[in-house]
């Protein structure tokens, strides 16, 4: 009874949602319905268009290498801060300000990136301040930029008090004191503990949850929008641009590239979970 | 697995059943109109309704004027209440697209604010009502011999969708450093090349806009894109723009790599010194901007001697909407010459009017002249020989489009 | 030396956005490169009294990310029994799905099915699309939940006679409290700052404080982009302020 | 009487449970002696019900359970790990199958009050498992397991983390609630001694199959059993020491 009914949530809520908008987006990009496509007729040409033009290949490429490494580069910091923290944390409650990071959606964080890095911007001024650049224009370019260098911090400035609080809860648990107090009684020193034992387990223990945020980050819009270059922008803006440009023909194709896209991810996740099971079961 | 399957399947069904259910709501449709009514009756068929209005939000002023003075003199004048939702262009055809598609007997919208492409689409998909425009009784003050208040984007508007607001594409400088303003593109080709990085446009809306008003200029007839899209003069005329675009892009701002996205961030660009040119889709927009603090009081508005588009912007009611009277004598409000000139005045709103001002009672005219002083702006009087039309909205999908092949991905 | 100040630099980083958003939600004009702007309340008194920023979004958007975080949390947990079946890996990959694409283009994908069930343009409807992405969410989230040591207690009380449902309430809720409170606030936050989805579905009508201030930030200026950011995120972090402490391990 | 008959199960092509018979007197003990990876687990939870098995069938007292809900079987299962609740108190730990049964409280109040005395924990009835020590959690999780009266207890291994000393006392113990609460059971055990201390009656588990001795003596003669290595083993070191 209870299994069947979750089974049954669990598929009014999980897969059905799922199922349908999938299965939207490839009855528009084939044109069965009949977004943008005037009468409803099968047609491959959406497809076609989308592959022909090069740019969502591109676009998919650097939008996860943007998700990686912003991903990578909060991991980073927040290990890199873990031993410290460590030392000066006795119990297990973290103070308020630590969750204050979380209570920041993205659209305010770029704004305040926005705010703090544009040429123009807080440490531009404070720069200028200190004599240490004559003007706005030598200040270096980080927002609107090419790469998206602006779009990566805020990803990052996101990320990283998230991870944090997660390494500290997860470095907190009894399973990781005891595994700490066996490898100093066998003679490693802190430094090594936290570099050998601690941090691959507070790593793997987490990797669920740092491959969501990957996900999320691949799929986030406001950011790249608001700070991002226009060369080469994230799947999210290239998608969004064909749904809701000026044209109804490029509806489509803009079902045919989310659909695409999704199901690319999908491929992409599915690694990522066999990846980390195997590393649970081993 | 079997359990699995039975309730999924199950689901499925029930879905499908609410498919089924509502499709057959289809012809229980009786809201279409039922022959001509006079106004009379349309008021008193509106009285006490509510219209559901979908409209951009982005501005304090716009919204200030809909709720503070819109809402609350149509409530005590006619009895019908307004709901704004914030929504606009493909948000709107969006929305009633996906509707005709579930084949919904009523709209969640009433009325919505449009122009351009975002009518043409509608008009596409036959989601507006209409022709309603000549049942308003203010519609007699319209201008409607204006070729840039009858017609949107070369498209007649039919009575399909009511003119609100009428503006003028503009360009604006910070005359603290720029003391003569380029008025031709050789002259802004010069310019740029003298001042590095003081200039560039956004590459949403308005600055297509601005496109169009350069793709018109290089043609050297104001009336050269008429008419229908005209695929080989396209080529040949956007050939030498991104001919001249490519040409000055290096010295735009950021070395032409990047264009901001929209007039929001260019604002604050060129408030913060980093650029010395800005711009504008509404001619007005640089008093009101003026006055909010957004814009330095060094801000000057002007237009290309080659011309700058004009368009205007229209109200439209929805076909399946549940409250066409309503809808309808709200429009009738907003066209009305109170409402109009009130939405003139920079301090307000700074719109242009649609209205024919010889056309309007006595009482208005002071008024009129009043606003006619402008700060920073040029009166409208002086830059309405400079107007182009818009042309076929084919053009903006193409420069679009293009402009992101030929120029941003270069 | 640097690691003595550490949680201090930390405390700087963590409410510089606050910091700086507020000082230009009073700034009238920033002009560079003075460091700070010159302040103007004028502003504030324009847009507070706007009347579509009364206390009604307030309200709405406290209703809805309560309903949404306390729905999505439970049907999550609820769900990921499931887990302690042989699918896991399958379930969790179906769980990832939602996030594979922005929220906006989900929005749009499922627009139309919303339209179709006369869900859309109404409260209902927005906290049904809510949940598509808050129940999955928790469902992963509790996956770091159902380890072995999980298993054994559920096997315990089921030889001792206790049902599915018991054995997820009497023994795994008390025993997953702080994860399911840590899913509660998430999604909360998630719940109120959500855009796409209340915007789409709701078509506008549903007028949450984040509709209504997002409307906001990304036109129009800097002051009034600051002061609409800062009403976003005022009630959160009052909140948090509010709390204090949190913890974060049960030892 | 428990009886298993023909218990087989497999997990891939490889055969863990190869058609398994017994049978259990009610009141007894029934020792399983048998090596790591020989198939006990899978055996014990096969007839607790918590995986399912292809053929074979469980009974007690001429009633099929085969079929029945693991929760609905009355037939324990405690583990090496005594799988305490961590957020209940050692009083409510003991007291969470009387509540799942929703019987009143008054009688659960006394069942339970009689259940920690005997376990010699009524001194300890208020604190978390976290507070308890090895041997105490696990008493804990006997007097979880036995307060309901079930009608089978399966032990797996219960005192396999417990240390030399402390596994003694439980073994002693373990007699003893045997006896008080007439337990039909399951030990299975990889201790030679464990298994002649605890045991009515003996069986020797090997790759899948099961022998079942007739008495303490043919266990002991079995040359599988190690019995006799064992005694051989002493035998030595005495004349070694001579």
């Amino acid at each position: 009874m209870t299994r069947t009914l979750a089974k049954a949530l669990f598929i009014l809520f999980v897969v059905i949602p799922s199922f349908l908008g999938l299965s939207y987006a490839l009855g528009v990009s084939f044109g069965l319905i009949g977004l943008g496509n005037g009468a409803p007729s099968f047609t491959l040409s959406h497809w076609e268009v989308m592959f022909s033009e090069g740019r969502l290949m591109k676009s998919i490429g650097y939008t996860i290498l943007l998700a990686a490494s912003a991903i990578a580069g909060a991991a980073l910091i927040a290990l890199g801060l873990l031993s410290p923290l460590l030392k000066r944390m006795p119990g297990n409650t973290l103070p308020w300000f630590y969750f204050v990071p979380l209570g920041i959606p993205p659209i305010v964080a770029a704004f305040f990136t926005f705010s703090a890095l544009a040429n123009t911007g807080l440490l531009s001024r404070i720069a200028v301040k200190l004599g240490m650049i004559p003007d706005a224009s030598s200040f270096p370019i980080l927002i609107n930029d090419e790469l998206g260098i602006g779009v990566w911090l805020t990803h990052v400035m996101l990320a990283f008090p998230f991870f944090l609080i997660l390494f500290l809860s997860s470095a907190k648990t009894q399973e990781v004191h005891r595994l700490r107090e066996t490898a100093s009684s066998l003679g490693a020193s802190s430094a090594y503990i936290l570099r050998k034992v601690i941090r691959p387990i507070v790593i793997r223990k987490n990797a669920p949850l740092l491959i969501i945020w990957f996900i999320f980050v691949l799929g986030t819009y406001e950011i790249p929008l608001l700070l991002g270059g226009q060369k080469i922008r994230p799947v999210a803006l290239v998608i969004i641009d064909k749904m809701r440009g000026y044209s109804l023909a490029t509806i489509p194709e803009g079902y045919a590239m989310s659909a695409f896209y999704a199901v690319f991810i999908m491929a992409l996740s599915f690694l990522l979970v066999k990846l980390i099971s195997r590393r649970y079961d081993a | 697995m079997r359990q699995l399957t039975t309730t999924f399947l199950t689901c499925c069904i029930l879905i499908l059943w609410g498919c089924g259910s509502s499709s057959s709501n289809e012809e229980e449709n009786t809201l279409v109109d039922s022959g001509p009514q006079t106004w009379e009756q349309t008021l008193q068929q509106a009285k006490g309704t509510t219209v559901q209005m979908m409209m951009w939000q982005g501005d304090p002023f716009i919204n200030a004027y809909m709720e503070d003075y819109v809402i609350p003199t149509v409530q005590n004048q006619f009895g019908v209440s307004i709901e704004i939702s914030s929504g606009q262009g493909t948000q709107i055809v969006s929305t009633l697209m996906s509707e005709q598609q579930a084949r919904v007997a009523e709209s969640a919208v009433d009325l919505v604010w449009i122009n351009g492409e975002t009518f043409f689409q509608l008009r596409q998909i036959d989601a507006l009502y209409g022709p309603f425009t000549d049942d308003l009784p203010n519609s007699d003050f319209i201008n409607w011999d204006s070729p840039f208040i009858s017609q949107d984007f070369q498209q007649p508007t039919d009575g399909y969708e009511c003119p609100w607001g009428n503006v003028q594409y503009c360009l604006i400088y910070n005359s603290e450093h720029v003391t003569s303003p380029p008025k031709t593109l050789d002259e802004l080709e010069d310019w740029v090349k003298q001042h590095p990085g003081k200039f560039t446009f956004s590459s949403d809306f308005t600055g297509m806009t601005l496109l169009k008003s350069m793709l018109i200029n290089m043609a050297g007839s104001k009336t050269a894109l008429d008419g229908p899209f005209d695929e080989a003069k396209y080529n040949e005329l956007s050939s030498h723009l991104w001919e001249y675009l490519n040409r000055i892009k290096p010295y735009f701002w950021r070395e032409g790599k990047t264009f901001p996205s929209s007039v929001a961030p260019m604002h604050q660009l060129f408030s913060n010194g980093e650029l010395w040119f800005t711009m504008s889709n509404n001619d007005g927009e640089v008093e009101n901007k003026v006055l909010q603090g957004v814009l330095p009081s060094s801000s000057r508005a002007y237009v290309l001697e080659g011309g700058t588009i004009q368009n205007s912007h229209y109200l439209g009611v929805v076909k399946k909407a549940k409250h066409k009277a309503g809808a309808q004598v709200l429009i009738n409000f907003l066209i009305s010459p109170e409402a109009q000139l009130r939405k003139a005045d920079p301090a307000v709103w700074g719109d242009g009017t649609v209205l024919e001002l010889t056309r309007l009672p006595a009482q208005y005219q002071e008024e009129i002249k009043r606003l006619n002083n402008r700060e920073f702006a040029p009166t409208r009087a002086s830059i309405e020989p400079f107007a182009l039309k818009e042309p076929d909205p084919e053009y903006m999908i193409r420069l679009n489009a293009d402009f992101r092949k030929y120029v941003i991905e270069k | 030396m640097m690691r003595k100040y550490t949680p201090w630099m930390l405390m700087l980083f963590f409410l510089a956005p606050i910091l700086l958003i507020t000082l230009l939600a009073f700034s009238g004009s920033w002009v560079y490169p003075s460091i700070l702007p010159s302040f103007d309340s004028d502003r504030w008194m324009e847009f507070l009294g706007s009347s579509s920023l009364g206390i009604k979004p307030f309200l709405i958007s406290t209703v809805l990310a309560v309903l949404v975080s306390l729905l999505s949390a439970s049907i999550g947990f609820f769900t990921s029994y499931l887990l302690t079946g042989k699918a896991r890996n399958w379930l969790l990959w179906l769980c990832l799905i939602p996030f594979c694409t922005a929220p906006v283009i989900l929005a749009a994908n499922f627009q139309y099915f919303f339209i179709l069930l006369h869900l859309s343009a109404s409260t209902v409807g927005v906290i049904i699309a809510q949940l598509f992405i808050g129940v999955p969410y928790t469902f992963l989230l509790f996956s770091t939940y159902w380890n072995e040591e999980q298993l054994t207690m559920d096997t315990a009380a089921k030889t001792l006679g206790a049902t599915p449902f018991t054995r997820l309430l009497r023994v795994h809720f008390p025993a997953a409290k702080s994860l399911f409170t840590i899913a509660v606030i998430q999604l909360f936050l998630f719940s109120w700052f959500e855009y796409g989805m209340t915007q789409y579905i709701g078509v506008g009508q549903l007028k949450t404080l984040t509709v209504e201030v997002f409307k906001y930030t990304q036109e129009g200026n800097t002051t009034v982009a600051a002061l609409a950011s800062l009403l976003l995120i005022l009630p959160p972090f009052i909140a948090i302020l509010v709390i204090r402490k949190v913890r974060i391990a049960h030892a | 009487m428990l009886e298993i008959k023909n218990i087989s199960k497999q997990f891939g092509d490889a055969f863990v449970l190869k058609g398994i018979d017994l049978c259990c007197a009610e009141g007894q003990t029934l020792s399983v002696l048998g090596a790591s990876g020989c198939g006990k687990t899978t055996l014990l939870k096969s007839i607790a019900g918590l995986i399912p098995m292809e053929t074979g069938s469980v009974l007690f007292n001429g009633q099929d359970l085969t079929n029945v809900e693991p929760e609905k079987r009355g037939i324990v299962y405690l583990s090496q790990e005594p799988s305490l609740f961590p957020h209940m108190s050692a009083f409510d730990n003991v007291a969470f199958g009387l509540k799942v049964r929703k019987e009143d409280a008054s009688s659960i109040e006394k069942k339970v009050t009689e259940m920690l005395q005997s376990l010699g924990l009524w001194e300890h009835r208020t604190k978390k498992p976290n507070e308890l020590s090895g041997g105490q959690k696990q008493r804990v999780a006997f007097g979880r397991a036995l307060v309901i009266t079930p009608k089978v207890v399966l032990l797996d291994e219960p005192f396999g983390s417990l240390d030399a000393g402390t596994r003694s006392e439980m073994q002693a113990f373990y007699l003893e609630l045997a006896k008080m609460y007439k337990m039909t059971a399951l030990f299975i055990t990889h201790d030679l001694k464990e298994a002649l201390v605890t045991g009515d009656q003996f069986a020797r588990m090997e790759q899948g199959q099961l022998t079942l001795f007739s008495s303490l003596e043919a266990f002991a003669e079995d040359p599988t059993s190690g019995v006799k290595e064992e005694i051989n083993f002493w035998n030595n070191l005495k004349n070694d020491a001579q």
